[in-house]
């Protein structure tokens, strides 16, 4: 297979963007990573998003591409669901090695706040199983509570236990100039912060969010040896269920997993050897399962280990020193593009936040409540 | 009628007999396409529970909404626990189904889904439920 | 690159599939695509479809592969407007292509007529650009309509001989059992056809649809030379606008130019050689815009060449014998993988409506009008 | 207000010349990122037109409608034109832009918006335009 190298990144601030349009958000972020990667002309455009039909707009490819004169190039968006920009890093991946093209753009693109909260909610659980799920009205927030008392109540852990992650990622939020929120907290404005889905508290989740990241692709041909290019060196993604009923264990993220598995495999690199990772805390209960699933705690472990000190800046792997979903926000199917641009800063020296020396670095976006997951390793 | 909107319907596979709801074309744990429809018991237990107080776009008048993972039989149901009040909710709890009206859908349809409600219900609580299923 | 075949194709009927749901519809074709490759369980599925959102459902690839017992592959669902099934197919070659995969199955599905017309109209609309567009009311069949009166105008053509491909069409897909639409008609029905976007009638616009496709793709490794396999030798994808106005030509449709040249240039294949056809007439004046694009004709022929029997059985290339997006009908999504098991069971010669002998075949899915488009080469 | 909201701005590139509505961040011709917003005029000509007689959900009321592809100095715009029959249309003709309320948006707002009118119109024509901006 032929190797695949990141150019050049791109993003915007994360937060709401009210005079700025869905194409100029992108375009911005697209802007940015085809000028870092020397300006030139992506030969394809591959657009991650999950719910601009709310505001009644498909075909981003084509809206996106042509505002910033891809006119002719190849393109398309690709879905699934908060995991979208993770799956576009896997689209764009394949469109390179396949050698259908040496220069691939990868733009996420979210616009959720032109919409009423209660709609965007709704929206959300357009990634749950509509006719088993979402006709009961239970919401995002209420799927991931369900699993979360069930966790609790398995392993035996304490709500502060978990809660704490979100006071860990405002503190590294409060560095990253792209973050949403860069306030620090105490565990008990979490504690004290209202219940939206009973245990899940407002702090427990992630924010609303407007933005957009772009990733530039290149084959092994056109990698620029000066500009320490960071390669992909793994990709795994895996589907579960949108339905919860159906799996047989309720905190086992079977594609968090096995897409992990796979991609660290693919790298032949060792869980171990990770030095930096930024994974998929839409709340506080998945990372933890996802910290578990990828392999970097045992099953029931991650939250003591956070507490104790683990996956903070200056701990191997330092997990999330983006702030995350958490605090950086998570502007849905921009989310996973996201991920790979901070991981790509830290690999390069030049993340403007928290700094983590590194020589490989991981990403993990999850749709769903983990029914698609995408795994990415990175080297320097 | 209700008794035929209470048949809930899970699929079971000939081969390795994994039971499952929502019911599926082929089993999702050996792959096999030898599937059964079988109907799953109407009392079950909760195996967790979540009450949602920042409702999707419809379903305010059901807000606080409790909805509940509940082990029926051989497979597991996600649905709306009613006639209980949030704090008397606990894991382990026994409930049975039964037929209530749910949020309208997009087009304005008053659809009937089945909801769950505690096995051996004692008076009827202040619910917030508007409506129940002319029996 | 790798070799790309096509070792199973399935499909529904197309048409109004009222008991039947989105998941069980793909489900449905997928099943029947992987039972032809010898039920062999892929590795990745990838879906196309466009307007899901319309029943409040997204993240289809784990809702369809679970269904049908594929939880742990890869999946992710692509979009490019009502030219989602051709890019869901470019996708598909390229996990081959790249070698991520040996196996992926490709199933384009759509599940309109769930929602009332009025809604499916606006819907159809988020191909267009949502600020500059729907926002005055146009719909898609508006917007065809602009480009067919200045197409009738800049070249002297009548309307009765564009509405001439609608008699074709019916005549064809008359014969085919998975059709929508199966009744002969004459020129005075279409002409006589409400007009729903002067000077677009009734008659000159597919129908809304139901239905779902499936081609099974397989690498150069997995080959059955016994089951005489049918090889992909081309393929190509362009974007163009989404809105119409910043076209310098309002009748020369980019994309689809760019992406047949694409197609034939990869496949080593000149357009005289293409024995059958299956193309996006999602319109009578669509029609003569692919059909020109792709070089079938001269800029502003088309419609005097089938009114003189070109293009019909027994002609090279014969076009649409499966009766085209007018006659079998356009579930959205899953037109570009009709399209392509269509010429497919051709090449095999087992496809069950009008035969046409032939060696290399070519379909050319769009999307919006004419801003994405993706043509495909294939050969027995 | 009125002369404001009926700004209609293009992007024109500064290399090329290329002039485009909408306006995009690069020049679609030649991929230049140079461009300047100019406004363009207020007068044009109809090049082609449809009247959407099949209605998009919320267009009701303005149906038929009529739109219009309608040259405005050196770029193009699609627009609805109102204060004529659909038989009066006719490609060439000359019209001007005006503003217009179009139907609610999906969270019930009423936008403005620009529409064309013809240049020389005659007496008002019996308008399916429920509401016309306050000058
Ligand atoms: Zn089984
Ligand atoms: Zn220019």
């Amino acid at each position: 297979m032929r190797g695949v190298y990141v150019a050049g990144v791109g993003m915007t601030n994360v937060g709401r963007h009210t005079n700025t349009s869905l194409r100029d958000l992108g375009g911005i972020a697209a802007l940015k990573a085809i000028e870092e990667a020397g300006n030139e002309r992506p030969e394809a455009l591959v657009i991650g998003n999950m719910l601009s039909s709310l505001i009644e707009q498909e075909n981003l490819a084509s809206l996106i591409g042509d505002h910033i004169g891809l006119r002719g190039v190849s393109g398309f968006k690709v879905e699934g669901a908060c995991g979208s920009g993770g799956v576009a890093i896997m689209t764009g991946y394949s469109l390179i090695a396949s050698g259908l093209f040496n220069k691939v753009l990868v733009v996420g693109v979210e616009k959720l706040l032109e919409r009423p909260p209660s709609d965007v909610i709704r929206g959300l659980a357009y990634a749950a199983d509509a006719d088993y799920e979402l006709v009961h009205g239970v919401t995002f927030s209420g799927l991931n509570a369900l699993v979360m008392r069930y966790y609790m109540g398995k392993h035996g852990i304490d709500y502060e236990e978990i809660a704490e992650w979100s006071v860990l990622m405002h503190r590294n939020g409060s560095r990253n100039p792209f973050a949403q929120l860069r306030n620090e907290i105490t565990l008990e404005d979490v504690v004290r912060s209202p219940l939206i889905a009973d245990p899940i508290r407002l702090y427990d989740s992630c924010p609303l969010s407007d933005g957009a990241a772009a990733v530039y692709l290149v084959s092994e041909k056109l990698r620029r040896v000066n500009d320490t290019p960071v390669t992909i060196v793994g990709i795994g993604n895996a589907l579960d269920s949108t339905d919860l009923t159906s799996r047989p264990e309720l905190d086992d993220l079977l594609a968090s997993r096995v897409s992990a598995d796979k991609a660290l495999r693919m790298a032949k690199v060792r869980v171990e050897d990770i030095d930096v990772a930024e994974i998929h805390d839409a709340y506080t209960i998945t990372a933890a399962l996802s910290i578990e699933s990828i392999g970097f705690a045992e099953r029931g472990r991650a939250p003591r280990m956070w507490c104790e000190g683990r996956f903070s800046p200056g701990d191997k792997p330092t997990v999330n020193p983006s702030g995350g979903l958490k605090a950086r926000g998570h502007p849905v199917g921009a989310t996973g593009v996201y991920q790979l641009a901070e991981v790509v800063m830290q690999l390069r020296g030049d993340f403007p936040g928290v700094k983590v020396p590194a020589e490989i670095g991981l990403t993990q976006n999850i749709g769903g409540v983990g029914s698609n997951a995408t795994t990415v390793v990175l080297k320097r | 009628m209700k008794n035929v909107l209470l048949n809930i319907s899970a699929s079971k596979c000939l081969r390795c007999g994994y039971t499952v709801y929502p019911p599926k074309m082929r089993c999702i744990r050996c792959g096999s396409g030898e599937i059964v429809y079988v109907n799953l018991p109407r009392e079950g237990e909760v195996l967790s529970y979540t009450v949602v107080r920042a409702p999707a776009k419809g379903f305010e008048e059901f807000t606080p909404l409790i909805i509940a993972l509940i082990r029926l039989g051989e497979a597991r149901i996600l649905s709306e626990v009613v006639e209980v009040n949030p704090e008397e909710m606990k894991v382990g709890m026994k409930v049975v189904a039964t037929i209530r009206r749910t949020a309208r859908t997009i087009d304005g349809g008053l659809p009937y889904v089945v909801k769950f409600k505690p096995l051996e219900s004692g008076s009827e609580v202040g619910s917030n439920q508007p409506d129940s299923f002319p029996s």
